[in-house]
């Protein structure tokens, strides 16, 4: 069987090549690959298009570090606290480059990766209609329905070069597990061209045997597994740690403005190798603060015969 | 003597719009605390979804910033995907959704992307998120945001969730499914649309606050209810209920802090 | 809260009318409701339009009893044997009555309950073009893409008024726990009117809250939850019993023609009054053979925080 | 002597068209063998999917019947919806696809639903099942069926699942993606299409059987590859694997019985 282990630096420098389409933060506020984005910046990663449903923190770290020329989102921002100043000044000014923006909503990104991953040239909608979404560079299109002669949007596939699956647990193969609310992260994947899967844990192939129900990406559309525990610290990973919501209330503070945002990227990016290094950045009082302590266990059933 | 905020008297107000048979599609920052509120009062039925694919029938056992936390998770009835959530709401399945906004306009649709507009940017704000959806697709909607003139605009540069577009029977023209906005619920008063026109009503105004400061902080000459109404403050049990779940008054004290 | 558990007889006779549009078989070959089936037999309701992707005798059965006017499914017939005779004979000579077909791919009629499901009035596809199942009375149209130029085959939405969801286990609202390979029964639901969710066992609501991510279908959407333990045999529930397939090969003997079919009937539906009698007729010998033996457990993870 | 049936060579013929690493829409009765044993021979990593969502990559722990049965579930690496496994072949996911048919026409067209046709239907067959995906959308395609000449036809009276139509490039035409059908084995011999008329042509013939034989039973002029090959029977052990699935000889030795 192919080796799919890999370590962070070694599955962004082979798999995420400069102007790559990135599917990242695949499941919104939670499990967000903090430390592939990290990872992206130190290897300066160019011209990339990211696409994510609403993206927390993450994408506008990416549009400061200069790695973006496009984004495909429902929502680019720093969720507890509103905006994205790197976003904004990307936009509006063009620090530190011009950005394209196209933008769609959740329902729409979620059926434009439907889309890619059914392998069909766009679904219709319902919504959309009647706001500034339509129209310009934007990609959806209008037509009446051949049945009900309503007016429907079409939103056409998103095919990203690249899905991010941030999770809990996969074997080495790829086979992948996830459990709460999954977002868009199982139509990324089926509809992306490269799976990179970031685990908490690799787990023995049994595992997955054992609950492939549970499973939300499987191993063949898997190109790498990289374990990285603490791999999307501030965000939650359920039944690992909980949100660290300190972090993004600084992070905004501090990248109000450019000069800011840099010293921001000094410290937690430049400033480390690797997440080892910023795990001990945050500190051990602050991550054992995090861990679970009201554990919650799913109660077995049987696939037995 | 006020011994609430403004933020606090607008999730009980919200809270008081959610029915118990209600499926809620719920959002986050006030709203979220107005369905725990509904939850814990008149609304012990209610059932809330939150796009990231989660649905509840019950409030989650730890505060709550964002919905994809830990505690949203757990003890939920079903989590799932976004596309799931979202087919509910496509298919008529969500009875009330709420939704913010940094400017509306006297049809109320909203404008959380481009001021300025998409040509002429001026701020770039974070843009639909599920808003769009929910304004196109709920069957009622309740706008919650703040009262200021910058924000209350008599034409919106940009539409991100669509209200009543110009007025009239607009909706339908474009071809959109939900009812439009039912209510506008702001730190200042309580806002309606005219059934007809579907033109913005001031129809109550908080305690403290007067029509002239709400007049003063709308960007157009609004019109006003026949029988306007002071709003209900909240009860000694709303408040304590609003501060079980937002124990460190993060979104409704102003105070931005996790110590 | 509401009272949504029902005896099979009630639910049945409450929630499934004359005419009625019916999804069923939702997950193939596993987790068939003949409990439900025969006692529609035993009511005597009529005009039924049965929806499903693959029916494994139960709708040959219902063909065969009058209770069908129409069927809309992909494959009709008793998946180890070949042919299912009630369904040829109606077909073909119209006995006991002649049946409409609308004859779809296990991937189209999928497109159409997901379609019902997200609320939207077709689904293209690239299935269907160039086979006879274009054209005549068939709902499906062909346009050229927006986009691509490509041909495009379009699936209109299916909505049944009930449909039937047949699995492990669910809590006094509904809330419905399967595991397994789970065809179309999520997209049956979320598309249906009315929802009947019949269960091996009736839990406490701790355990669906305990693994929200087994959930297949929410309780608000569902009707009524009937207790009817064996309610799928001979067809397999995972963690519960296995497939019974020689009750398919004799059905495939017995049914071969008109009166032999009618003795079937009478044996095995009529000659019992409820799904209790019927265990009898099987036999608990067979019932102990059937029983899983070869357990594999899910290993437990953590919903805590 | 003979000491293996026709179906065994049919399950040995289609294992050899299984490569390792193949994505295989499996279906069931003799392709579900045929993967069986490739998997256990030379395609140890090939992959197979099941529509009503199973993903699996090593063959199930006792002898089935249907692709639901319980044993093929236990040990897979994915159970999940149809939707998610019919979105994989549609979007060119699955390399290999196989599918049987009561009738097929010179042009590798299969009917499985309506015998005469669906206006003068003498039979009513089954239909589609997934058989019409898989032929319209699966990279490759091997047919699977008994060589009578009531099923091998100069053309089909309805087309369930496409194989090339009219012949030339006719897929193309009407806006199909699969590459149509590389094989059709039969029990008496293997055919394959010819690369630009898209006519069937006899490949090869299995032992004990005569070409004349084949020609007598097929609808139409068959004609022949420049060298007809015998079909290489099965070895010994693809024998004692396809036993150890098939153990009662319910698909390969007629056997149908369970006891």
């Amino acid at each position: 069987m192919e080796q799919k282990i890999y370590s962070m630096k070694e599955a962004v420098s082979q798999f995420i090549e400069d102007g790559d389409s990135v599917a990242m933060g695949t499941a919104l506020e939670a499990a967000i690959p903090f430390a592939v984005g990290h990872e992206i910046i130190r290897q300066g990663k160019r011209d990339l298009t990211l696409i994510g449903p609403i993206s927390d923190m993450l994408f506008d770290q990416l549009i400061g570090s200069g790695c973006v020329k496009k984004v495909v989102a429902a929502w680019v921002g720093n969720v507890i606290m509103g905006v994205g100043y790197n976003m904004r000044r990307a936009v509006e000014v063009g620090v530190p480059r011009k950005i394209e923006a196209e933008d769609y909503t959740n329902l729409t990104i979620s059926l434009a990766l439907y889309a890619g991953a059914m392998g069909i040239p766009f679904v219709p909608t319902k919504s959309l209609l009647g706001t500034g979404m339509m129209g310009g560079k934007q990609p959806f299109k209008e037509m009446e329905c051949p049945y009900t002669k309503e007016r429907l949007a079409l939103v056409p596939p998103l095919k990203p070069d690249v899905a991010i699956v941030q999770v809990q647990r996969a074997d080495e193969e790829g086979n992948t597990h996830f459990w709460g609310g999954s977002g868009v992260t199982k139509e990324a994947a089926l509809a992306a061209r490269k799976v990179i899967v970031v685990v908490e844990e690799v787990v023995e192939k049994k595992v997955i045997r054992n609950d492939p129900n549970r499973t939300i990406v499987p191993g063949f559309l898997v190109n790498a597994v990289v374990p990285e525990p603490w791999g999307a610290h501030p965000s939650p990973v359920q039944g690992y740690y909980n949100r660290d919501h300190e972090k993004y209330m600084s992070y905004h503070n501090e990248s109000r403005d450019r000069d800011g945002y840099l010293k921001w990227l000094e410290k937690w990016v430049f400033g480390v190798k690797d997440r080892k290094e910023y795990l001990k950045l945050v500190g051990e009082e602050k991550t054992k603060s995090l861990l679970v302590k009201r554990h919650r266990k799913s109660i077995p059933v049987d696939f037995g015969f | 003597m006020m011994d609430y905020t403004m933020q606090e008297l607008m999730v009980v107000a919200g809270s008081r719009e959610i029915r118990d048979d209600d499926v809620v599609f719920v959002g986050m920052r006030l709203p979220l605390l107005a369905f725990q509120l509904a939850k814990d009062t008149h609304a012990p039925h209610a059932i809330g979804i939150f796009e990231n694919g989660i649905l509840r029938d019950v409030p989650a056992g730890d505060a709550l910033y964002t919905m994809g936390d830990t505690p949203n998770i757990e003890g939920a009835i079903w989590t799932t995907s976004m596309m799931d959530i979202m087919s509910l709401l496509q298919n008529g399945r969500v009875s009330l959704g709420f939704i913010g906004g940094a400017e509306v306009d006297r049809f109320g649709n909203l404008n959380t992307t481009y001021i300025g507009g998409r040509e002429n940017v001026r701020v770039r704000l974070p843009g639909s998120g599920g808003g769009s959806d929910i304004a196109s697709l709920s069957k009622r909607l309740v706008i919650i945001m703040n009262h200021e003139k910058r924000r209350f605009l008599r034409r919106v540069s940009y539409i991100t969730s669509p209200g009543f577009g110009n007025g009239g029977n607009w909706r339908q023209r474009v071809g959109l499914r939900g009812r439009g906005p039912c209510a506008v619920i702001t730190n200042k008063g309580i806002l309606r649309f005219d059934l007809h026109t579907k033109e913005m009503v001031l129809d109550s105004v908080h305690p403290g606050v007067t029509v002239e400061e709400i007049l003063e902080n709308t960007g157009w000459h609004l019109r006003l209810a026949s029988n306007i109404q002071e709003t209900k403050p909240p009860t000694k049990t709303e408040l304590r209920i609003i501060r079980k779940y937002d124990p460190r008054g993060f979104w409704t004290q102003g105070k931005r802090t996790f110590r």
